[in-house]
């Protein structure tokens, strides 16, 4: 470990050179880069020692068969990502012709990109 | 020579009915189509040296798949709307 | 020459099932147009193991060893495994597309554009 | 939209295309094209080679005792993605009778079948019967000729599991529907079940030096492991080690899987024809 550590990754004979290790501590980077600034945006107000962590059933409880949807579960992170859900939302609009339409948009583009320069 | 010849003609024949598979709005004369292209594409195999895909192909490609959708176009509705 | 017509048909063939897919509405046509797809595929692999003036790769009655070229054996083995599984996945998409048609009444993929889902 | 999807359907085929030009002919792929001439009579010989098909078309038949190459990179080399596939076809057909069960739903399954005075079933024509009798023993031993000669000729589980399977088809196609549905889809069922079971054992008996390892092959003469000469040669039946108990196994998978599906899709249509008018429910 004695050179730089951009030796190790770009080789001038070969390319750059595939390290797992490398790719998993820039990850724990990222993340703890993503956690620390993404507090100022996400919910604050939740607090562990109130009603807000208990189930809600909404309707009336006094029925038997009440029950709570598994997709509630993620109500919050729901909630909290609606800007992003929003633009999503309109991607999906159930055709599935469309779908095939955005594949091929996708995979135009990756060409555009990547094999662009190889022609 | 004569290998190269027999072998494009192969070729169109194949794109021929894979277009009219695809074109046919009668779904059953498609599924036809589509035997002859899998039935075409068995001698394909066979010509480019692989007889045991040739062997899968011809059992599945030309029967068993056509078999299926036959069976699912009954099922459901034999013209496309 | 060779090379030209069967790689051309095998573009073409990938070409046209690609478009059908975006441009044509009944489920089944989609499944035809899929397995064309997968067809030229399987085509395209068998070309790249064909060489010309050899023999397939089995030992029983080929010619003898000093002038045995063989065509090469590791595409064909894959292309085998493959046929096999894109019957099977043929007939699982087939089972949900007459199951589709049970529920709905309609193979047309617009028309199944409205269907909301119930949760 | 339309003309954006329609500009990146030309963008792909002109990249395809332009790529055309840039793979090798058929005919010229990358390695030795002449691999058995310098060939010396050891059991592995990797001299003068570059590539991975060169060393299992130069040494496939030493070392797995089988005559054909593509069964022996099927079920020796490559025999853990062959258990992969074997999976994806047992996962494909419990998926698919789950799926069909729900519109059979235990209706219709002692259903009679109209038979006319000789006995056979009605709604198919006469030919299509007796050309079924006829060539069903047909069909099925060329199957399982394919299969258990799959180390010799062209031919192996795969394939000879499908030919069976196609005289399933024709059962279907001629109206010789399946009497009791239930005991027929076990017996499929069961059989199924037991060509992967057969499968991962023998890959664990082999389990000393790795999974799937050819312990039988090359044994002189003991069972499934006489000693082959190298090169060209008539074939002997008892030869190739693991490879016949596989491609048996995977024969047997192959046939009972599709068959399920055959049987399940008919019978998925005969109840869908007795309940008329059910376009709605």
């Amino acid at each position: 470990m004695n050179g730089k550590i951009i030796d190790l990754i770009i080789k001038p004979e070969i390319g750059i050179v595939w390290i797992p290790l490398l790719l998993v501590a820039v990850f724990f980077v990222f993340m703890v880069v993503f956690h620390v600034w993404g507090r100022k945006f996400f919910r604050n107000d939740y607090n562990e020692n109130s009603d807000q962590v208990k189930p809600y059933n909404s309707g009336n409880l006094d029925e038997v068969n009440y029950s709570v949807k598994s997709s509630n579960l993620y109500w919050g992170f729901k909630k909290s990502m609606d800007r992003y859900f929003d633009i999503m939302k309109k991607f999906h609009d159930g055709d599935l012709n469309n779908y095939a339409k955005w594949f091929v948009i996708v995979v135009a583009a990756c060409f555009l990109l990547i094999g662009g320069g190889l022609l | 020579m004569t290998f190269s010849v027999v072998l494009s003609i192969l070729c169109a024949v194949i794109l021929i009915t894979a277009v009219l598979s695809i074109l046919f709005r009668d779904l059953m004369a498609a599924v036809v189509s589509y035997a002859v292209f899998g039935l075409v594409m068995t001698v394909i195999y066979f010509m480019l040296d692989a007889p045991d895909v040739a062997i899968a192909e011809a059992s599945i490609g030309a029967a068993l798949t056509v078999c299926i959708f036959v069976i699912a176009i009954r099922m459901t509705r034999r013209r496309e709307e | 020459m060779l090379s030209i017509f069967l790689y051309v048909t095998v573009v073409s063939l990938l070409i046209l099932s690609i478009t059908s897919v975006i441009y044509k509405r009944n489920l089944i046509k989609l499944v035809i147009a899929l397995n064309i797809a997968e067809s030229s595929v399987n085509l395209f692999f068998i070309t790249l193991a064909y060489r010309p003036d050899s023999t397939a790769p089995i030992f029983t009655l080929a010619p003898a060893l000093q002038e045995l070229r063989m065509v090469l054996p590791s595409p064909q083995a894959l292309i085998l495994t493959n046929i096999v599984i894109g019957f099977a996945t043929t007939a699982l998409m087939l089972v949900l597309a007459v199951i589709t048609y049970k529920n709905n009444g309609t193979l047309d993929i617009r028309k199944l554009k409205g269907v909301e889902d119930h949760d | 939209m339309k003309l954006v999807s329609l500009l990146a359907m030309f963008i792909i085929a002109g990249f395809m295309f332009t790529g055309i030009g840039k793979l090798h002919l058929p005919g010229d792929p990358a390695g030795n094209s002449n691999v058995f001439s310098q060939r010396s009579s050891e059991k592995t010989d990797t001299a003068n080679i570059s590539t991975m098909d060169d060393y299992y078309l130069r040494n496939g038949q030493m070392e797995t005792g089988s005559n054909n190459i593509v069964t022996s990179v099927v079920f020796d080399y490559r025999g853990f993605d062959t258990l992969g596939e074997a999976a994806v076809l047992f996962l494909v057909v419990t998926s698919i009778s789950m799926l069909l069960f729900s519109i059979i739903k235990g209706k219709d399954l002692e259903e009679t079948v109209l038979t006319d005075s000789d006995g056979f079933p009605a709604g198919m024509t006469r030919i299509v019967s007796i050309g079924t009798v006829l060539m069903l023993p047909i069909i099925m031993a060329f199957g399982a000729y394919l299969v258990i000669h799959g180390h010799l000729s062209p031919g192996g589980g795969f394939q000879g599991g499908a030919v069976m399977a196609t005289g399933t088809a024709l059962l279907v196609i001629s109206s010789f529907v399946v009497r009791n549905l239930q005991k027929t889809y076990k017996l499929f069922s069961f059989f199924e079940s037991l060509g992967l079971t057969v499968f991962i054992v023998t890959g664990f008996a082999g389990m000393g030096i790795s999974f799937l390892h050819n312990f039988l092959a090359n044994n002189d003469g003991s069972f499934l492991g006489k000693v082959i000469p190298l090169g060209t040669n008539p074939g002997f039946l008892n030869s190739g080690g693991i490879l016949p108990i596989l491609s048996t196994a995977v024969g047997i998978e192959v046939f009972c899987g599709i068959s399920i599906i055959l049987v399940l899709l008919s019978r998925a249509l005969n109840a869908r024809g007795s309940q008329k008018g059910g376009h709605k429910c």
